[in-house]
């Protein structure tokens, strides 16, 4: 079954290898933002895909990473490598006492909270002026001399976001991640079967806002500075967008709709000065007439598709 | 409490509004009976089931499980030490596959919903084929849960309830939209747990073909009150139940 | 402090609120009825100011241009509501929360170059009617004579709904459909007549809203941005689909805001979503709502 | 003839469920559909009253052509449908519920619904009247719907498996109640797996296997025909 | 690498075309076109290199203005980044031109932060900066305090960068030049407000004996109605608060006369000079109306790199930066030079009461203060030592 999956996933990877190598700089820098923010709604999917809750505040989580790192290194001088590692733990921080409220509630109440969260997040950054620099934001976030020019730090981004999708897609196939999309059919049934339905539920906000904090922690030695824009609700809006256009069903959806979005704002606001017309056009034809996304296409009349998964040919032999 | 029940519960109470929907209950049961409730629609049957499964807090009384005291559990609490139900709108997890469903609660019961690095696809594969074959639903194996017709959902629900290997199950109307065969064969299965491996089994039922045929004890609920427990025969003698439920034989 | 301090403030923290209260209670209406949440409602307020001004600029040499150009921005923001809710929204019924969101959330990027389109990106300014163009003195403390106004048509509003859903059949329609569009149906209630009434309803109101919010200061690109949160975060304290709870908790978001401006200037926004953060986690159906919707 | 259904094809997506579904019910008269788990009771009764919409044959209610009208105007013809899944509205009270469906189609005569003949007809439903829906118990619930559907005062009633889950004593009192409507001239159709209480109540009888018709006749011939009765009841 | 002659002059402008600042940013792409069409009427730069102008759009967010300055120099391969409407922007921008050697003149954003710290050479402010502004409000605000005996005060600014750090720099030196000034309480009005009435009751109930505002572009506008509506200008004196030549002209009929306002580059103030004189004949020509502070300077802005150009008779932008470092320019509002320590041009504040004027069919300053420059800056060992304070960090 999976041998199709694989081969797609190693071409795809091959293509991201191999792309930059004829593409220009600046188109570069739009695949590394494709891979940043691909991560981010990977993760934002986490919650919404799989735990069947729409998170408005996930750029909270993203913007505490992409605070984490940037103050480090800045203010502390604080090498790349472990800021990143401190920003999952510090957006996972976070997410875990906000988390702790936001499970108790489903649906749009959900949804709400987070975002009133997010936003006061947002607003701490934003007046904290001693500290993160207000609206100003912070300058001067450099990646080390190696990863400086735009390859060398796609290459690099290219690493981890892989690594860190892979995991999730470990976890989304694993008992926890079925637990999960159980959780996300029918809470009570999960409860009367004896899960502690908000432990696990808290544990995955909290493992999907580390991931968000990791895309945020890449996000500014990236983009070389850092606002407090970055966990504004517009930003949380981001990989909703992103889930959706691509598809929240599959695991590639969201990192297809990163592909999309970002692809369209490099290009759509390069050429009209009505851009938000655009891409406004543009959602509501992806709502209207694309329900499932992209991938809810794909699955529809691709055949590159996993059948759906039902008991093994074999139910004696195979497992250890 | 006689460490010889492994349910008992006492004068329970609960009130919704003005509503007293289960009064000053008291009932217990040994290990390895199969009982059943029946009374009237609005006696407080789910309602009772609800109070002993922590799905509602009761207003009074006491629920001991397995000679622990359960009152005040939650939910998964009760049901990870052995309490399983059956609901009577069968719950399920629609946008799942059957199969997965099943797997799911095994999982649970196998405590591997932990883990979050091993493929879910090559575990618990036995036990849940095994448990499908069992409640009659592996052909549906492949369809996705919410598209089945109300019997298959039934049985998925009672499948799910098993799946957990519980001490004690609670059915709430497990037949309910079966047609006769099906019926017959789900209380049959039903008998069977319970004679061959010892689950102790209460449920409900307005089909008193089942009822009768089943039940080893009998217990009415009316108006929230306990007003008749005992042999089947002798139940259905009973003037008061004549009169509240039964009506003369259909 | 002085008394006439807190008077004053409490004054112009009610007005506050009651601008909060004309834009919330059409996103109110309209979730609770259709469980849309209209993220482009603010926009369309917005619109609502523009097309007051548009109608203010034909009229202005008259002195009831203002008054006029009131209802008739609030009816044509009405006929876009109409518009937009037959192209658009109807089609997202049945959809999921999410992407009815997202197909507001274009809405507003679509109106927003649409209005930039119409009216230019200049700051339009509409002259008040001079009856309300002076300060009056009530207990000695001086009020925006305007904002007299806007609670009037607050107060207003909120009876004429009030009236509407309580006392007549509509108000239950609109409450069984959020359950079930397909009962409801099938009971013989035409549902697309009732939705695209309770929304062009909703719309109405915003329109009104931001006509009469016109000739508060200028009206400009970008404005409804600023509203759009906070309106939520009314809609959220009272309770959604609650009537009363959206004017009380208009009114205490407009207080607490006027307040704290006194004692932590920094931190009015923040107060307000820490107040809907506090209100979610103890009461996650809001002040006046019922359990049963979440 | 009230209703004729006339060659019905209908899909759930893209599964073919229902095939060349014919039946017809007359004026006055109590019928009922029989057939097993899934074989498709629910479906027919959806694809009648347009809420799942057939995609081939044709449906007339009156003589006039329902295919593809939305449900609220099937209804306003005439036409009531009771649920399986039930869809009790619950934040509106048993009373509110009721009240919300009160309709008299063009050219009703007769005595319409009303609450109180409602409760008549369901007693324990009165005690509820200021409940919450979402809180009543299953039966109730079944009662309610049933009761709410009355209201619109309905030429044809659908009634998918109205008994399930019902205590004995109501079933019966049910029963009566039918019969008593069909004195007052009421048409119903209702699905049922149920042989007995299809027995006790309908004049004629439908059976339904794997989205075909596979029998039709009056009660009685059915009951004595052993062979539909092994092949798709499984009695 | 020496550029071919002929081969064109790809000039990028990053500012909001969408968003808040769409109305300063329209005009300044106005005259930024005018400019261009100018200076390609004689055959571009050096009279061979024609430009060709790209215009990007910032969103006002930090984070897209990056990318459309990468768009612009990656893609487009513009060599100057004409900027900005947000601060924040320009802050974000200022690095990537540094990485890739772009020039960067940011003609609206006026945050001192451009220019004080993370100095960059590439980087030429023709904004009079919001210390020299504050500088300038200072200074005609304590004369009049000293004349009308004024002892305490109370500001109202919008709650970010630039309303913060033009508060913060405003108190900071009416201490130094007026100590016995009282600040009583401030205001902190969020970015985008609509309703100012809690503020006002608040401000009056304080008695102050004047406001000091630092609330910018339609926030000023509804504030000042608002204002008025409350009878509060009559009551209390408002002095210094930025009045740009937008604000004279769209308000032209409510603004209250008499009041003392600031602005950065109001066009009448020199149209003795020949430059600006035909500067605004040919914006009026071209767009029918008058330019404001946001056109002139964008409009300086190019003819200031234009003359750098020709200093460094190349269009490299490292040889240009070269040229312009401490160059004095030709202005439409008179000569003006760089200052070496941070590339901030001379450029004055303005200061004025409003009032009508027959000329013009809008209210102008009039009792117009011209704060030069040189007059106003930021002392240099202040910034010495501020960058070095940056530095131990
Ligand atoms: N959460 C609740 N809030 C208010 N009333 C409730 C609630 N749950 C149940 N009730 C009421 O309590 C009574 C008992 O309900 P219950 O569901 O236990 O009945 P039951 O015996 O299971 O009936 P049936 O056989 O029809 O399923 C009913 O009248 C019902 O309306
Ligand atoms: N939404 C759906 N999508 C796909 N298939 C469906 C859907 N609903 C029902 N089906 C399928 O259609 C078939 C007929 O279902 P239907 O509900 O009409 O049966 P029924 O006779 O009413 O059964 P029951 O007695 O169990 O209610 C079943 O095989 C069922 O799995
Ligand atoms: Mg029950
Ligand atoms: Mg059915």
């Amino acid at each position: 079954m999976g041998k199709k999956k694989w081969t797609w996933a190693g071409a795809v990877f091959a293509a991201l290898l191999l792309l930059p190598t004829v593409l220009g700089e600046f188109w570069v820098l739009v695949l590394t933002e494709i891979l940043i923010m691909g991560l981010f709604a990977v993760s934002f999917n986490m919650i919404f895909g799989y735990m069947g809750q729409l998170s408005f505040g996930h750029a909270a989580y993203y913007g505490v990473g992409a605070y984490t790192t940037g103050l480090l290194m800045v203010k502390f001088g604080l090498p790349l490598g472990p800021s990143l590692l401190a920003s999952m733990v510090m957006a996972g921080a976070v997410a875990l006492v906000l988390g702790y409220f936001c499970i108790r509630l489903t649906g749009i109440y959900f949804a709400i909270l987070t975002m009133a969260f997010g936003q006061l997040i947002f607003y701490i950054i934003f007046q904290w002026y001693s500290f993160t620099g207000g609206d100003n934001g912070l300058q001067g976030i450099k990646p080390p001399p190696m990863l400086e020019g735009a390859w060398s730090y796609y290459y690099f981004a290219l690493l981890v976001v892989t690594a860190a999708v892979a995991v999730m897609w470990v976890i989304s196939e694993s008992p926890f991640g079925y637990t999960m999309r159980a959780i996300r059919d029918n809470i009570q049934r999960t409860r009367f079967v004896g899960l502690n339905t908000k432990k696990y539920m808290l544990i995955n906000f909290v493992v999907a806002a580390m991931f968000a904090g990791l895309a945020g922690g890449l996000w500014g030695p990236f983009n070389r500075s850092i606002s407090p824009d970055l966990c504004n609700w517009h930003q949380s809006g981001v990989p909703v967008f992103m889930t959706i256009i691509g598809g929240p069903a599959g695991f590639v959806g969201p990192l297809i709709g990163s592909v999309i979005y970002t692809f369209l704002m490099a290009f759509v606001t390069g050429f009209t000065e009505y851009w938000p017309l655009t891409i406004g056009i543009i959602i509501t034809m992806v709502v209207l007439f694309l329900p499932g996304g992209v991938w809810g296409l794909v699955e529809r009349y691709g055949a590159a598709l996993p059948a759906r998964e039902g008991p093994p040919d074999d139910p004696e032999g195979g497992t250890p | 409490m006689n460490g010889d029940y492994i349910l008992a519960v006492e004068g329970l109470c609960k009130a919704f509004g003005g509503l007293q929907a289960t009064s000053e209950v008291t009932y217990s049961m040994r290990p390895g009976e199969l009982s059943a409730i029946i009374g009237p629609n609005g006696a407080g049957k789910s309602t009772f089931f609800n109070l002993i499964t922590g799905f509602h807090r009761p207003d009074k009384g006491k629920v001991l499980f397995k000679g622990a005291d359960v009152t005040s559990w939650s939910s998964y609490r009760i049901a990870r030490f052995g309490m399983s139900r059956a609901f009577q709108v069968s719950n399920i997890y629609p946008m799942l596959t059957t199969y997965q469903n099943v797997r799911q609660a095994i999982l649970v019961q196998q405590r591997r919903t932990m883990d979050l690095f091993r493929r879910a696809e090559h575990l618990a594969r036995k036990e849940t084929t095994e448990l499908l074959e069992v409640t009659g639903l592996g052909e549906h194996h492949q369809e996705m849960a919410g598209t089945m017709s109300q019997g298959d959902k039934k049985r998925l629900e009672l499948a799910l309830a098993l799946a957990i290997k519980p001490d004690l199950l609670l059915l709430d109307e497990p037949t309910a939209g079966m047609s006769v065969e099906e019926t017959h064969e789900t209380m049959e299965l039903v008998a069977r747990l319970n004679r061959e491996m010892g689950v102790t089994i209460l449920f409900t039922e307005h089909d008193m073909s089942v009822v009768f045929g089943y039940a080893r004890r009998l217990t009415v609920l009316h108006q929230g009150a306990l007003i008749a427990d005992g042999a089947p025969q002798d139940v259905r003698a009973d003037e008061e139940v004549q009169r509240v439920y039964l009506g003369e034989e259909v | 402090m002085d008394l006439s301090l807190l008077f004053a403030q409490a004054l112009s923290g009610l007005s506050r609120g009651m601008m909060l209260f004309l834009i919330a209670s059409g996103l109110s209406l309209i979730f609770g009825v259709m469980n849309i949440l209209n993220f482009a409602h603010a926009t369309l307020w917005l619109v609502g100011a523009y097309a007051c001004y548009t109608f203010w600029f034909l009229l202005q040499t008259h002195d009831f241009a203002v008054w006029l150009a009131i209802p008739l921005a609030a009816l044509s923001v009405g006929l876009v509501g109409w518009v937009i809710e037959v192209v658009l929204i109807r089609r997202v019924y049945d959809r999921e929360l999410p992407e009815q969101l997202l197909l507001t959330y274009a809405l507003v990027l679509i109106l927003g170059d649409l209005i930039k389109i119409t009216w230019g990106v200049d700051d339009k300014l509409i002259a008040r009617p001079a009856m309300l163009s002076e300060p009056v003195y009530i207990a000695g403390v001086p009020i925006d004579s305007y904002f007299i106004f806007v609670i009037a048509v607050g107060f207003a509003v909120y009876l004429a709904l009030w009236w509407f859903l309580q006392k007549t059949r509509y108000g239950h329609i609109v409450r069984a459909a959020v359950f079930s569009r397909e009962m409801v149906s099938a009971l013989g209630i035409p549902i697309p007549i009732i939705y695209t009434g309770v929304f062009v309803l909703g719309i109405f109101i915003a329109g009104l809203a931001g006509a009469i919010q016109g000739p508060v200061g200028s009206v400009t690109l970008g404005m409804d941005m600023a509203v759009v949160i906070q309106a939520f975060c009314v809609v959220i304290i009272g309770g959604f689909g609650s009537l009363p709870g959206t004017m009380v908790s208009s009114i205490i978001v407009g207080e607490v805001y006027a307040f704290s401006i006194l004692f932590w200037p920094g931190g009015a926004l923040a107060l307000i979503f820490i107040l809907t953060a506090i209100v979610l986690i103890v009461r996650p159906w809001g002040l006046f709502g019922t359990p049963l919707r979440a | 003839m009230i209703l004729e259904v006339n060659k019905v094809h209908t899909y759930y997506g893209t599964s073919h469920i229902l095939f060349d579904v014919n039946l017809y019910v007359d004026r006055g008269e109590i019928v009922c559909l029989l057939g097993r788990n899934g074989a498709g009771k629910t479906t027919t009764l959806r694809t009648i009253m347009g809420l799942t919409p057939c995609k081939t044959g044709s449906i007339k209610f009156h003589d006039r052509e329902m295919k593809g009208r939305p449900p609220y105007y099937i209804a306003r013809q005439g036409m009531g449908y009771v649920p399986d899944n039930r869809l009790v509205f619950p934040d509106l009270t048993v009373r509110e519920n009721l009240e919300l469906a009160v309709k008299v189609p063009k050219g009703f005569s007769g005595e319409p619904w009303s609450v109180d003949r409602v409760y008549e007809l369901f007693p324990s439903l009165k005690k509820l009247d200021r409940n919450l829906g979402g809180y009543l118990s299953g039966g109730e619930q079944q009662m309610l719907t049933v009761g709410r559907t009355l209201m619109g005062n309905p030429e044809l009633v659908l009634l998918d498996e109205p008994v399930e889950g019902l205590a004995p004593l109501v079933v019966k009192e049910f029963a009566s109640r039918i019969r008593a409507l069909r004195s007052l001239g009421q048409t119903i159709l209702f699905s049922e797996q149920n042989l007995s209480f299809a027995l006790a109540v309908a004049q004629r009888a439908y059976v339904i296997d794997r989205g075909r018709i596979r029998y039709q006749g009056s009660i009685e011939e059915l009951s004595a025909n052993e062979e539909v009765k092994r092949d798709y009841l499984m009695v | 690498t020496q550029a071919r002659a002929g081969e064109p002059y790809n000039l990028g402008a990053a500012l909001a075309i969408t968003g808040t600042g769409a109305l300063y940013c329209q005009d300044g792409v106005d005259a930024i076109k005018l400019a261009v069409e100018e200076i390609n009427a004689k055959g571009g730069f050096l009279g061979q290199h024609p430009i060709k102008l790209y215009i990007r759009d910032t969103h006002t967010k930090p984070d897209s203005a990056v990318r459309a300055t990468r768009d612009l120099i990656l893609r487009d391969k513009v060599r100057t980044v004409l900027g900005t409407y947000s601060s924040a922007c320009a802050v974000a921008i200022k690095p990537v031109c540094l990485e890739y050697k772009v020039l960067h003149i940011p003609a609206i954003s006026n945050s001192e932060g451009i220019t004080l710290t993370n100095f960059s050479p590439y980087t030429y402010q023709v904004v009079p900066n919001s210390y020299m502004q504050a500088k300038a409000v200072v200074l005609g605000v304590a004369a009049l305090a000293k004349k009308k005996g004024w002892k305490t005060f109370a500001t109202i600014a919008s709650d970010y960068e630039w309303g913060r750090s033009t508060q913060q720099n405003t108190v900071a030196l009416l201490k130094q030049l007026a100590p016995d000034l009282k600040l009583i309480k401030e205001f902190w009005p969020p970015l985008g407000e609509t309703q100012f009435t809690s503020y006002i009751t608040a401000i009056m109930a304080q008695k102050p004996d004047f406001v000091i505002g630092s609330i910018a572009s339609k926030d000023n506008v509804a504030w000042m109605k608002q204002a008025k509506a409350y009878g509060f200008f009559k009551k209390i004196p408002y002095p210094g608060s930025l009045i740009s030549v937008t604000e004279l002209i769209l308000q032209a009929k409510t603004l209250d006369r008499g009041l003392v306002g600031l602005c950065r580059a109001p066009f009448f103030a020199h149209m003795d000079v020949p430059m600006m004189a035909n500067f605004v004949k040919a914006f009026k020509k071209k767009y029918n109306r008058y330019p404001s502070d946001w056109a002139v300077m964008e409009y300086d802005a190019v003819y200031g790199l234009k003359q750098g150009i020709e200093k460094a008779k190349s269009i490299d932008s490292a040889k240009v930066k070269d040229a312009l470092k401490g160059a004095t320019i030709d202005t439409t509002r008179g000569k003006l030079y760089f200052r070496d320590i941070d590339n901030q041009l001379s450029c004055s504040s303005y200061l004025g009461v409003v009032a009508d004027d027959p000329q013009y069919p809008f209210p102008i300053y009039h009792d117009l203060v011209e704060v030069k420059g040189p007059d106003s800056w930021r002392p240099e060992k202040e910034i010495i030592a501020a960058r070095a304070a940056e530095k131990k960090k």
